[in-house]
């Protein structure tokens, strides 16, 4: 029988990493990321990576480790203001960006893994992320075409898992890891509680199986917060 | 005397109505939820995926997994619900989304808005703003009216790389409030004014083509 | 504070039908189709209307029920082999039809309501279903561009759902239902268990309340069964 | 002896690999769920929106939401899980599943599949064919090799409105096994003959571009 279950994030990646290749990397912020398969990456010493990110961590965690090691030649992302090592390696040219609008990079990654090659939206017409794009007017207004992404490799991170590879996301740590898992030649998952197919209830389930091809518990997770906010009682 | 920050968030919150779905930024745009009649039914959207965002946690009640799109700690609410990034923006960008209150850099008399990127400066990306811009219902921009150096931000034209075209319906600064003709060539029309500010300091710090309302003029 | 719960079909629909306007019905076959409301449509005597549904019903049951009563111009659809009706009327020119492959049909949907106007698919390229449509070369593969579709209304139904407007599909009574909710002015649902807001896992929630202007409780359901299939213990 | 229909779909599930996702169609497709080995993982899919479809239930286990795509009543499986259609379509037209098995009423040479449509007779619909055909790995084709009135079903070019172009990578039928080289000119490739079929019988009622395999013209 098909085995998805590795014993751990270096094993589950086993013969996956490649320099130069294009990892999507789910999570927003830290939260959900998939902090193990992060370090094994760190660990493999793979070089020349795009990472397809919203974010790219911080100086310390989450993708700012892969920084740190200059494992990273490209980030792919909307946001990356949390992130002061990005900046210096970005500035000094060794880092290219490519900042997509958060939504049109969401839906871009959903194209992806949905074979939708290309798509029309208003996000971005008359900035500088429509320069250079074929606009068209739809019912009277402009919309920018947009591409599909799709990757070698994603990495995610669920709150649960069975042996089939069906992912439970918690609360907004689900954020983009959905649409990673769905568009990379290979997705592995780490998860918190890994449990035994036909344990998790079929209308719970957020990713089906068939996108993970590999899946490890990842637990404990460190699960870092960025901003810890909190009222007075 | 100008209105305060926390003055221009309860104006704000005037532009609130009975079940509507709203998303906030981040600075001013966030206290706005603090102005929120409690007779009144709004539900806060967080783009990362949450919709019915709650106040920040209680120190016992903070859960990493519940984070806003500021990446802070919040809470649920009763009728919470969660989805993915691209549901997220699916729901922006399909004008399901009744209001958005972001902050700005610039703003012109056209609607044109610009609070994502600053030339020469370091650039933290866009985020969601260019989506919420394009795809939300209505969009109110609060902000400071003139910047540190004294440059007014409400302009014929926006100077800084646009977040999005004509997409701006109102301003509300510290000096007061304003439409903005968004689909013609109308420029912005100041509603109401701030206790104590005159038209003419409106005028003097204000770069856009700008009209009078009929009730400030009378 | 605002109210989505309605007593009945009827006064959920109460001001939303006119003649010729754009119906989006969920449902795959008779399974989760939106039963009372499809009822109420036929007992307002609309007329004239487009409705986008996967199927047509069967005679006197689902949208067959507003065939019959000749309530229908035209059905976008993907198959409608189980309806004899249908046919008739079709073959008498009473009935307009466009087809749509199945998967082209629930993506168009799904970009109406994303804010999507077009997107590019493999799917019907070469054949009949991309006559007269942009045809576009993506990596060296033809691609056909389809549209979004919006409604003015759509019917739903699910099994849970709360005075929110949050709904939770059963199996594989999901089906069209999640796509049709988004994409409408306005969407009107009927559950089969409506409870309070804040009794529904957030987790669980397939289609968030924002989407659902309108609810009713509309148990009991008949939930007819179109191939009762079994197998002998 | 030609093949019967069981035996068609015990020769299709030899194209079955552990760990495969797999969509069958309607008809003799559906047969070939009963000749997976117990040993091999293999996971079905339904397009309506269900994958891990398992066999037709029990009396008593009934339950109208729980339907395959041809509206038949199923049961689950270890590890099945629900989505929407959408969902279910992006995951085939995302190339992943990796095989479809289907039924025809013409294959061409180069790989064209007719399925849905005879001009004439009222036009159920397409259902979702099209999209499997564009978006699956590999396309299996079972069907009969002639139709009713004698006809090859097998042709250099599809009389009927095509479900998809250059889609059909391997036919099956109770003359024997067929290869398509659908991303050339190589034509169909008769791979395996059903015991007591002659090569002759196949080129007779073959109107497609045929080869003879290596190992049977040896």
């Amino acid at each position: 029988m098909a085995n998805k279950v590795y014993k751990d994030a270096k094993s589950a990646l086993d013969g996956l990493l490649r320099d130069g290749i294009t990892v999507l990397a789910g999570g927003f912020g830290l939260c959900g990321i998939p902090e193990r398969l992060i370090a094994a990456i760190r660990e493999s010493g793979v070089k020349n990576l795009t990472c397809v990110s919203n974010n790219a961590g911080v100086d310390g965690f989450g993708l700012g480790l892969l920084l740190e090691t200059k494992q990273i030649a490209k980030m792919v992302s909307s946001y990356v203001g949390e992130n002061k090592l990005f900046a210096q390696q970005y500035l000094s040219g060794e880092l290219q960006l490519e900042f997509n609008p958060q939504g049109t990079l969401a839906e871009r990654i959903r194209a992806g893994g949905a074979g939708i090659p290309a798509f029309f939206t208003k996000t971005g017409v008359g900035t500088l992320v429509s320069e250079g794009k074929e606009i068209r007017e739809f019912h009277g207004e402009r919309y920018v075409m947009e591409r599909g992404i799709v990757g070698d490799l994603a990495i995610v991170k669920a709150w649960k898992g069975d042996t089939a590879g069906n992912l439970i996301y918690r609360k907004s740590a689900r954020n983009f890891n959905p649409m990673m898992a769905t568009a990379a030649k290979i997705t592995v998952a780490e998860v918190e509680h890994l449990v035994p197919a036909g344990t998790l209830d079929p209308d719970h389930i957020h990713t089906p199986g068939i996108f993970v091809k590999r899946i490890i518990d990842g637990s404990p997770h460190e699960k870092r917060i960025e901003q810890r906010t909190i009222r007075k009682a | 005397m100008p209105w305060t920050r926390d003055q221009i968030a309860a104006r704000a919150a005037k532009e609130l109505r009975d079940g509507f779905y709203v998303n906030l930024g981040i600075g001013i745009p966030t206290l706005v939820s603090n102005y929120v009649p409690e007779t009144m039914d709004v539900t806060l959207q967080s783009e990362n995926g949450m919709m019915g965002v709650g106040p920040f946690p209680l120190e016992n009640e903070v859960d990493p997994d519940i984070i806003n799109a500021g990446k802070q700690t919040v809470t649920e609410v009763k009728g919470t619900s969660y989805f993915s990034s691209a549901d997220s923006f699916a729901m922006i960008r399909g004008g399901h989304i009744d209001l958005s209150i972001l902050g700005a850099m610039e703003v012109s008399e056209n609607g044109d808005l610009a609070n994502w990127m600053v030339p020469g400066k370091m650039v933290k990306g866009m985020g969601g703003a260019m989506d919420l811009v394009a795809g939300v219902r209505r969009v109110v921009v609060v902000m400071e009216h003139v910047s540190k150096d004294g440059a007014s931000k409400l302009l014929a034209r926006c100077s800084l790389p646009l977040t999005g075209q004509r997409v701006v319906d109102m301003v509300i600064t510290e000096l007061g409030v304003f439409s903005v003709d968004k689909k013609g060539a109308g420029g912005v029309t100041l509603v109401e004014l701030a206790d104590g500010v005159t038209v003419d300091e409106v005028k003097a710090k204000t770069k856009a083509k700008l009209t009078i309302g009929a009730k400030i003029a009378a």
